[in-house]
This record gives C-alpha cells, structure tokens and sequence, in this order.
C-alpha cells in the first residue's frame, strides 16, 4: 500500500494539530444524586453482561459505571433464535430480555462486581408496575448499588401486551412508584419510538427521576429475501448501533431543551468523537451498547479519548464540554421542512 | 483470550471460493485448543459492523490460519487482504472439542468448509496417540481445499468428480463396513444439514457424535446472548453457542432450533 | 489481490445457484387507481431533481415514475449551507424545500417530462391546507400528471410552525380536501417520527387516499466536535439512506397490518435486494432515493434486478412477491421486549 | 458526463500527507476541460455512503490523475488503493474554468490541495498562448507536492522553508510587483481563507479573480440541491457549486456562506 494507513476505528477521532495543549489532566467526574462516576462512561444494558464477561479485556473499576443487563422478577430464558442479525452500520436484537433474574443477579453477580470496584447501576424491566417495585425493592435490601435504570421499553401485560414505554402515564405511574422506594439515583431509559419523547423526559423529571436515558433501541425489521422470513424471530427488533446516532443525538436534542435533570446519551456511540457529539448537545453521561461487541474495552478507550479531547482543548473539566453546543452561527429561521 | 491487531503474513485462493489467511500471534498461537474460534474485525469501516467468527484451521508454531468461503461482505473483505495488511483479532474463543477420553480412532467428518477445525484437531489427536481419519465431502471436487496435509483423507463428493460418490454419510458408513465401528468417536462441522444425518446415522448406531456449530453472533464473548441453540438436556433452555459451544455432543442440542444459513 | 473480488454494490444481490430458472419474462406492472407503473421502482421526491438532470445516465421512461422534488406555490430558495452531511450508512439533509415553484413546474418542467414519456407524480409541499389545494388545482389544469404525493412532512404556519405530518387531524384534512379535487392517484407521505404510523395510514384509507408513501426521512443530527456547531444548519435535519431501512420496514409492516390500500415502501433502499425486502413486507411500489446520489441509474437498474429475481423464482408477475412475507416459522410469542 | 469503473494505473505518496491516484478512462479524459471534478466512490461499503469530489490534476492522453489529502475515510480508503484496483468514478462534473478571452498572463495561486485543478488548467492556457506563473503555498517544504511539472512555480511556506516566506498573497504581491499587474487573470484554489485574502487583494486592485470552491456534495450532479453557496448578484439567492460551479468569479459569490472545513 502506498503510505499505508493504519488508525484504530475505535477511540480514534481526528486531532488538529494546532490545538493549545494543556499539561493540566482535566477532570471527568461527574455527580449525580449521590452517585459519583469517575468518568462519564457507562456500559449500555444488555450489551456488556453482567460486567463479569470480560475480565480479561476490561477492568470495569476504569468505567464511570456497569449498567447491567435488565434484571426481572423471575430468570427469563429469552427468545428463541434467531435473535441478531447485522444491517447496515447497525444490528437488529430480539434477546428477549434473558437475564438470570433478581435472586441470582445479587446472590451471584452483584457481590463478584463489588469485589471488582465496579459502580453498579442495576437496569430493571418489568411486565408490571408491581414487577418493577419488587425487584426494586429486593435491590434495596443490598449494599452495593450505585442506582438505577429503568427499562420502560417492555410490554404491559396486563395491558395486553403494549409497551410501557410508549404510553406516558404509565412511565410517569412507574417512575412515581421507584421514586417513592429508593433514596438512591433513579434513571428512566426512554423509547425512541414516540412522537414527543419531551412529554415523556417532562413525565419523569416531574415525577423526580434524577435522569433520562435518551435512548433504548429503534424498532426494526429485515427480511431474509431467499426464504422471504423475517430474519429474526419475533419479525420486528430492536435497532442499535452507528446507524442510530444520529437519531439518538436528535432525542437527547429534544429532550436537553424539555427538562434540567441529566440526560444518559445513548444511541451508536463507536469512538470518543461520538461519546464527545452527545456530551457536547447536553447529555451529562453517555453509554456505550453495540461497540463493545466489537471491542469490549471500547468503553474505558472512550472514556480515556475524552480526557484526550479535554486536555488538547484546555478544559479542566468534562462540564465544560456539556451542553457546549454553539448554535450562534445557525440562521434564525423557522424550519421550513427539510426535504 | 487476546485482542490483537496482526499483519497478515500469507493470503491465497486454494479452491473453489475457499481462501485461506495466515497471520502471526504468539499469544494466541498459544492459547488456542482445537475447535476454538477466532473473531475477526474485517475492516475499520462500520459496514460491515460486526466481527466476524472463523475456525482456527491450523498452528504451526506462532502461525495460525483460517479457510472460508466467501458468502457476503465480511468474508469478501477479508479474501482481499494482501501480506502486510493488519487485521483486528480477538480469540481464542469458545469451548474447545472435547477430545479427551478413552477412545482408539477419531473420525473427522466435515463439509465444504467445515473442514475448517479438522486440521488442528487432527494434529493434537495424532500427538496425543490417537488414529485420525478424516472423511470430507463437497459438491464437487474443484470446491475441495486438498493441500495434502490432511491426516487419512477421505473424499466425498456429490457429482463423483473425487473420491467417494455421494455424501460423508455414504462415505463413513463405507468406511466403517471396512474398519469396523469399535472404540471410535466422532468430531464433524459442516451444513446442519448434513450434521443432522450424521447424527441420524451416529444415534442409530450408539456412535459418539460431537458436532461444531455455525450461528450468527454479534459479541462472540458472551456479552450480547445473541447466539442461543436450544438444550435437548438439562435445565436451560438455551445454550450460548459463542461461550458454552460451538462444541456439543449431538444429543445434547436441537440443531433445528438454529435457522440454517443457507 | 488474492482472487480479486470486484462485485457491484448496486442492484446486486446473492442469487442462489440452485434456484428453478424460468424462460418467461415476468410483468412487473402495477395498477393503482388509473396509473399503470410499468415497473414498481420509483424515483423518491426530492432526489432525482425535477428527472431532467440525469438524461445522459438515465432514460426516464424506463422508470416506473419520477416523483418530482416537492413543489410549493411559490419558488423557494431553500435553506442556507450547510444543508447536507454523511453519517454511518446514511446522510442529513436540511434542503429546505428548495423549488422552482408551481408556475414554473408545469410551464417549464413538466413538458420536458412528457417528451420523455415520463410517468410524472407530482410531489406537493405547502405550509397550510389551502396551499396544498391551489398547488393541486394548478396541476389539474394540465395534461400529464399521473398523480401526486403529499408531502406532509412540512410545519404548519397558521400552527407556529408545528409539522401537519405528526399530527393526524392535519393529515387527514389534507387527504380529504385534496381528495375532494382529484380523481388521480393520490399518495399520502408519512413522516416516521410518530409513535403509531399505522394511525396515520388509516386515516388516510378513510379519507380516500388511494395509497400511503412509507417513509419520508427521520429526524438526526450530527455535531462537529472542534467547532462545536451542528454539522447542517438547521441544527436537525432529515435522516435518510441505507441506515434507515431496518426501520423503514418496520414502518411499512405496521402500516401493511392497517390498512388495505397500497403502500409506497421508501428508506435506504440500495439495490434490488432491498427492495424485494420492501415488496415481501408488502410494499406495491418502491421508491429510491439517496441511492441516486451515488448512482442515479440505480432506479432502472433496481427496476431490472427485480426482474431477474422474479424469473428466477419463476413467479409470472411482481404481484406474487409483494406481501409474500413468510412468518409461518415464527413463533407465536407475546412478543417479550426485544433487549 | 460518464459513469465508469476504471482501474488504478499507479498510486503513491507524493509529499506529506499528499496522494496521487492515476488511472485511466479515454471517455473522461477526453471530455474533461481544466475545473473539472470527478466524482469518486472510495469502495463498495455504505460506510463512507457517498461519493467524493476531486477536482481533475493532470491528463495525459487517456489517464487521469488527482491529488488528495487524507482528511477522512472516503480519502482514507483512496489512499490505500493499488494498481489494478477497481474505482467507480463519475465525470467530468461541473463548469470549467472561464479561460477563454483576451489576456497575457494567467496567474495559478494554490493552497496546498488547491494545487489540484492548476496543472491541466496550465497545461491548456500554455496552448492557448498564454504566459503562466503558478503561485503555490503550504505549511512547510514538505507538503508541497512538487514533481518538477509545474509551469513557472513559485512557492510560498508559511516557515520559509522553500521559496517565499510568507503567504500567497504575499507571494503574488512580490511577482506583481516585479512583473507588473497588466493584463493578468487570476485563478485560484484552496482554503476559504486564502480565497477570501486573496479576493480582497484583486478586488482592490481590480485584478479579475476566478475562484474555484469545495464544499460538502451529496450528488455532484444538480439532484440533491445540497451544494448551495450564496450569490452576491443575480436574482437567485443560492447557486449550486456543483452545477453551476465549482468555479466562479469571486465577486459572484458569498464566499463566507460555505462553512468552512478545517
Ligand atoms: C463459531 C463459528 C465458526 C465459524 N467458522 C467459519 C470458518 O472457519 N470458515 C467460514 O467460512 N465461516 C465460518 N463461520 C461463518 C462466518 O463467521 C461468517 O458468518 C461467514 O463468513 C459469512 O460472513 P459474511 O460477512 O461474508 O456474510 P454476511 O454479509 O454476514 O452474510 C451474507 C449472507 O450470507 C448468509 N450467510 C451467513 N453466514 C453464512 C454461511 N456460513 N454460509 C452461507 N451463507 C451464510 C447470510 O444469511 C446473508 O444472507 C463460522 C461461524 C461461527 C459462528
Ligand atoms: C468540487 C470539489 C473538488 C474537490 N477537489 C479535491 C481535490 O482535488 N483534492 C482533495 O484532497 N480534496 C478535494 N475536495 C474535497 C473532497 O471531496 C473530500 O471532501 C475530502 O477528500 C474529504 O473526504 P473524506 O471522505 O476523506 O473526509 P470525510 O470523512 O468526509 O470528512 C472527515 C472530516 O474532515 C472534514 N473535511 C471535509 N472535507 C475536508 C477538506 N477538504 N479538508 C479538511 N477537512 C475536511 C469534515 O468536516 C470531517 O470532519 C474537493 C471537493 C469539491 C466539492
Ligand atoms: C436531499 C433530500 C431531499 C429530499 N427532498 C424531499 C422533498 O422535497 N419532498 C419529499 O417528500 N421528500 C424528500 N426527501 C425524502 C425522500 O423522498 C425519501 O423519503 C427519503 O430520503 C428516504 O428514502 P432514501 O433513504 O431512499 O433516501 C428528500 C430526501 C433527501 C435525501
Ligand atoms: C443485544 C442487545 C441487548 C440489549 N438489552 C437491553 C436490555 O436488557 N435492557 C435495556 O434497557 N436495553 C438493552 N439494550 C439497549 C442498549 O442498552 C442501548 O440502549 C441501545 O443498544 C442503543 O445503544 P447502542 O447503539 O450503543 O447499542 C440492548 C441492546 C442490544 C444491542
Ligand atoms: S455471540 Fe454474543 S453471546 Fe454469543
Ligand atoms: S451536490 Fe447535489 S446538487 Fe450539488
């Protein structure tokens, strides 16, 4: 190859070469509640274990904090293959929400992260508001929670099947119900797949969650055209990865201007530059999903790209870059539609 | 298990679309047991996204090499890699062949390129004083990747251009009306397809059957649960095929539970 | 190269060695209302131009139709730079409906059209009710119009600027009184920022649309991280390419489970295997659009490689393949939430 | 304008952080006037999406070169290729330089990259019987891409370590001087700075300036409407770079409506 170029995709953003450089190494923690993350990078749900996996790769101490996989009342085996494949630039999952259940996660898996230094936010769906305080409540019984997040994306069973997360009084019923239980940092992880996810960010911070996370999965679809079946095997799934950044940043766009609580960006995030486009439109705290499949330490990378990207711009802290959008230059117009 | 960025030592065309590459990693080299996989990255681009799972085919000190079809983008990136190219490594991973145990003869059986762990089992079989027979079968013999390192080959093809005419079925149940069926186990990958009437023919026969699985996977580690087969046995009802396989006797999975890539 | 493989990205896909081969060319016509699509493969409004761009690539009359770019009453310059950036698989725009206006259309565009034996639907954009109507009437007064499609992705003035297209009364308004002045084929363009497109589409079925267009773009946004500004100037913009299909055929799947009237399947569709996916989930017609940008023969090429599949899976006619999704192997599952 | 997939001829490094691709197409090369771009589509993926514009350096018979900088992953991606890779291009696109007319000396000024499009504008005012100087200037020595073609260069490092020390306009202003400022036209490409500089510089001396403009393209053909840069005169408030450009009078356009790239 002629000048061969290798970069590393991952953590890897462009650096201008004229950038004033500080010796100063800013400062990435961030508090919320009584939460302090060490930086501002978490581990997505369902995209890292039970943070124990990967050992060999990561020390998950080095991570602002593990969110778990979603923890229910019982263990749930999950969906039956085929429950991934691969678009564009993103994937579709049907998991199913398998997890070992509550009992299991803090006999077995919360005591082995503690040993680890891990901070632990426990992520949490239900197919009921009673399943969602229960659970709740048997984590409150153990030491070594950081908080929670709450996945609202799941079926109300009792309303035959639709999703929590779509119908705004029931995520305000639910955050309402956790609120009332827990002292400690309670997150509400919002669906993208709404008209307003604003009505939705409003609902929770009025019913005093600490945070939002913007966003779960985007609901998707491919089709095998040889067999001309779905290619996975509840047809519709959930769509993460690069391709959904953009549409992530929008929501976390929308959300910043509804409510004051901190906002979770989640949505794509590959490499610092991306964790950096999120924290820059406003989010406090970014999670990395569907890259840690391709590189299970992306996370501790990113986190070590943004003290980077702070240290090269003169910043003495992460605060400094978030909500740090400029959109002085942007003509004052009323959007006149896009298209 | 190691992530890696290695250079790509050795890269050719060695049959009808199969490819092989050879790269150097000492750790992994290392590391490896037979039947254990690596995922590769194919390029830095987010298209494809997703690594991509690959049969470690042979070691020779810290050389590995892996054979494949070319079948979609990753597998085509990959066919155009040249000497000196780096590559995104992550392995070994998964649980190897279980091949230990009592047993005089190990019969290989695989298809297309399920050939793929054959070799490095073969290798350790032979060391560990086992007899090693290897029974392989294609459509046709310009697809068969024959570099005559393979232990007791036995050909198998569907239209007769090479060796046995029919299936690995035909084929070992010939070779076994020769040699007789005693103190035998069998190892095979290739199309659930065939595994399926392998495992037919082994259960009819109470022949020890352990087959490779082939799934689509997102992480390959465990972290996505993306890859489950369904236990025949026990209390779960899945089993992550990345983690707990791809190795399994027979019996112990229901292969129609994995949609077939065809 | 090892074994060069040099395959065409576009109106590729992998065909299968062993499939039946049939001599009979297959008919890919479709009828809706009184248009006959000599093939289901249209150009998407707002990425072929007004289809007089492209005539040293592209002959127009091999097109099942061009859709023209969105015609307002007025010419419109359109936003100011920057209006487009590319993402992971995708793209945003923020074009701002940049048009010659309707006086100019019909004067100047569409006899070109004609001369090429061009099947025209006109797109029509406005920011009211009445302005869609006069758009429409002034249409009606000429010859060669097949039909229209009612981009209602637009803000509604008289409504500070809200978007007729997230707003279902709105949209059935349109569809009613554009109804009420044409007995052509009328298309509703419904946006996917909405948390039950399939509302939207059956609205549009009860006011007489003759066919729904699913999907116009979503919403996204992109950051630079050394400037700090958003990428297009109107901060937001609209999503589209490959990066949107997956969702782009779940919308198409849940409007297909609504309603009974055709469905215009658009987003991110490449090559003919793409399409075939939008025509399995039961999509009539297909339209292509950032494709063009890459290759603007794609459309006749997509239009072709249909064909092939068509013959071979012998099926005498396109019709055999739209809705032909096949879930009988799904399993019948409450679905349990995806993650 | 042709869409065609040619093969790379030859590829190489040519100064820091500076690539040649060649390669060859006897309807392009034919076809193409000095300020034209082609439109190239780095490789097969959907990541980069979209095609890249580079302006048209050199043609010699049928084989057409450009010269890039790697800024992203679409030059990245051009960059690596090799002799006897495949490249889709599009082209030529665009309106050429305004040329023709009634002038003497024709006065080349670049900015690193926007050395581009000079050579085969050169090349043609030398065969029209123009006199030609090329003004060229960059960071440092060694980004400049100087491979001894160049008709009558002058360069110019911000470092003085080649040539004038100092900018183009400073550069221009010494030849000015020297040779005097009748009957001179200048055309010039490179960062909005420059231009902008260098627009100021001819405005108030009455020089007449042609600039050629990047900016981001999503068609390079007129369909996307997404190249818009604002006019300073005529009754349309935008003109579409890459139909109605990239080359234009510099008291045409607004030049600070681009959003300039870093
Ligand atoms: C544990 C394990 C070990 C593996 N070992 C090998 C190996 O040693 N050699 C090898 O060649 N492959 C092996 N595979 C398969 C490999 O991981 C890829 O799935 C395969 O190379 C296709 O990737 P792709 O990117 O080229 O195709 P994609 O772009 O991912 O898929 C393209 C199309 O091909 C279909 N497809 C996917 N996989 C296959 C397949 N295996 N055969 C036919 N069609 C398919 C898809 O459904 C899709 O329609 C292994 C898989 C696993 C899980
Ligand atoms: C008419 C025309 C002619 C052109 N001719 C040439 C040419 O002859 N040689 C050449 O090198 N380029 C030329 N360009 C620019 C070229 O088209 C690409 O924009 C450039 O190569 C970057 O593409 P990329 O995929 O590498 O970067 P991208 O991945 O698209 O961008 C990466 C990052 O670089 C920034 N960026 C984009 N363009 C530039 C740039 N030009 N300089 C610095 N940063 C940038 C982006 O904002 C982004 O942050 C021309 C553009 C136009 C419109
Ligand atoms: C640059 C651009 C301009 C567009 N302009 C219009 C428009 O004027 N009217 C409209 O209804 N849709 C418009 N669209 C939306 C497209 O018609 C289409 O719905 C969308 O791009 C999704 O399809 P694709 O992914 O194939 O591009 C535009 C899209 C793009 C990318
Ligand atoms: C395989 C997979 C499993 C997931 N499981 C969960 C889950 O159990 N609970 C949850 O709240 N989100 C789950 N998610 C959503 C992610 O946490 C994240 O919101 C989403 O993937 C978008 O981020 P990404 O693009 O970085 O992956 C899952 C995502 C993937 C890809
Ligand atoms: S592939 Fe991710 S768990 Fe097996
Ligand atoms: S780049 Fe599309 S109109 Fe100019």
């Amino acid at each position: 190859m002629p000048g061969c170029i290798v970069v590393r995709f991952l953590a890897s953003f462009p650096i201008r070469q004229s950038q004033r450089h500080s010796s100063l190494v800013a400062s990435t923690e961030i508090t919320i509640r009584n939460v302090t993350f060490k930086n501002p990078v978490l581990t997505a749900s369902g995209t890292f274990g039970y943070g124990l996996e990967c050992e060999s790769f990561v020390d998950v101490a080095e991570l602002g904090a593990v969110v778990t996989k979603s923890i229910s009342r019982k263990p749930r085996d999950g969906n039956p293959p085929q429950r991934i494949c691969e678009t564009t630039g993103g994937m579709l999952n049907s998991i199913g929400l398998a997890n070992v259940g509550v009992d299991v996660f803090l006999s077995s898996k919360l005591p082995l992260l503690r040993e680890r230094n891990a901070t632990v936010v426990v992520n949490i769906a239900a197919s009921s508001v009673e399943e969602y305080c229960y659970v709740l409540e048997r984590c409150e019984e153990h030491e070594g929670i950081a908080g929670y997040e709450i996945n609202v994306s799941c079926p109300n069973v009792k309303d035959g099947g639709l999703n929590f997360g779509t119908h705004c009084p029931s995520v305000a019923q639910i955050t309402r119900e956790l609120r009332g239980r827990t002292s400690k940092m309670l997150a509400m992880k919002l669906t993208p797949n709404v008209t307003s996810i604003a009505e939705f960010a409003r609902a929770c911070e009025g019913e005093g969650a600490d945070a939002v996370s913007c966003v779960n999965t985007f609901v998707g679809m491919a089709v095998d055209i040889h067999t001309r079946r779905p290619k996975i095997a509840t047809i519709t799934g959930g769509y993460s990865g690069p391709a959904i950044k953009p549409m992530a940043l929008a929501k976390v766009y929308e959300v910043r201007k509804a409510v004051n609580i901190p906002i979770i960006g989640i949505g794509g995030i590959m490499n610092a530059a991306d964790a950096i486009e999120f924290l820059v439109v406003g989010a406090t705290l970014v999670q990395v999903g569907t890259a840690l499949f391709v590189d299970p330490a992306a996370g501790t990378a990113i986190a070590r790209g943004i003290e980077t990207y702070l240290s090269e711009h003169g910043m003495a802290s992460v605060r400094e870059l978030i909500g740090s959008l400029d959109t002085s230059m942007q003509p004052s117009l009323i959007a006149a539609g896009w298209g | 298990m190691f992530q890696e960025t290695v250079s790509i030592l050795h890269s050719a065309q060695v049959a009808e679309n199969v490819y092989t590459l050879e790269f150097v990693s000492e750790r992994i080299a290392h590391a490896t047991l037979p039947g254990q996989f690596l995922n590769l990255k194919p390029d830095d681009s987010f298209d494809p996204l997703l690594r991509r799972a690959y049969s470690v085919h042979r070691i020779r000190e810290d050389r590995i090499e892996v054979i494949f079809n070319v079948v979609g983008k990753g597998s085509r990136i990959l066919a155009a890699k040249e000497p000196g190219d780096p590559l995104d490594v992550m392995g070994p991973l998964g649980v190897p062949f279980h091949y230990e145990g009592e047993y005089g003869t190990a019969i290989l059986v695989s298809g297309g390129v399920g050939i793929a762990p054959m070799p490095i089992l073969g290798d350790r079989l032979l060391a560990l004083g086992k007899s090693v027979v290897n029974i392989h079968g294609a459509r046709t013999a310009g697809m068969i990747a024959n570099d005559g390192r393979l232990t007791n080959p036995i050909f198998a093809t569907d239209d007769g251009s090479l060796g046995f005419h029919g299936n690995v079925v035909g084929a070992l149940d010939a070779w076994l009306h020769d040699h007789g069926a005693s103190n035998v186990r069998l190892f095979a990958c290739g199309p659930n397809r065939m595994l399926g009437a392998l495992g037919e023919y082994c259960n009819a026969r109470g022949l020890p059957l352990e087959v490779s699985l082939e799934c689509q996977m997102a992480c390959g580690i465990g972290i996505c649960q993306g890859c489950p087969v369904e236990m025949a046995t026990g209390n779960r009802k899945y089993t992550l095929v990345c983690t707990h396989g791809p190795n399994y006797d027979i019996n112990d999975i229901v292969l129609d539970s994995i949609p077939s890539v065809h």
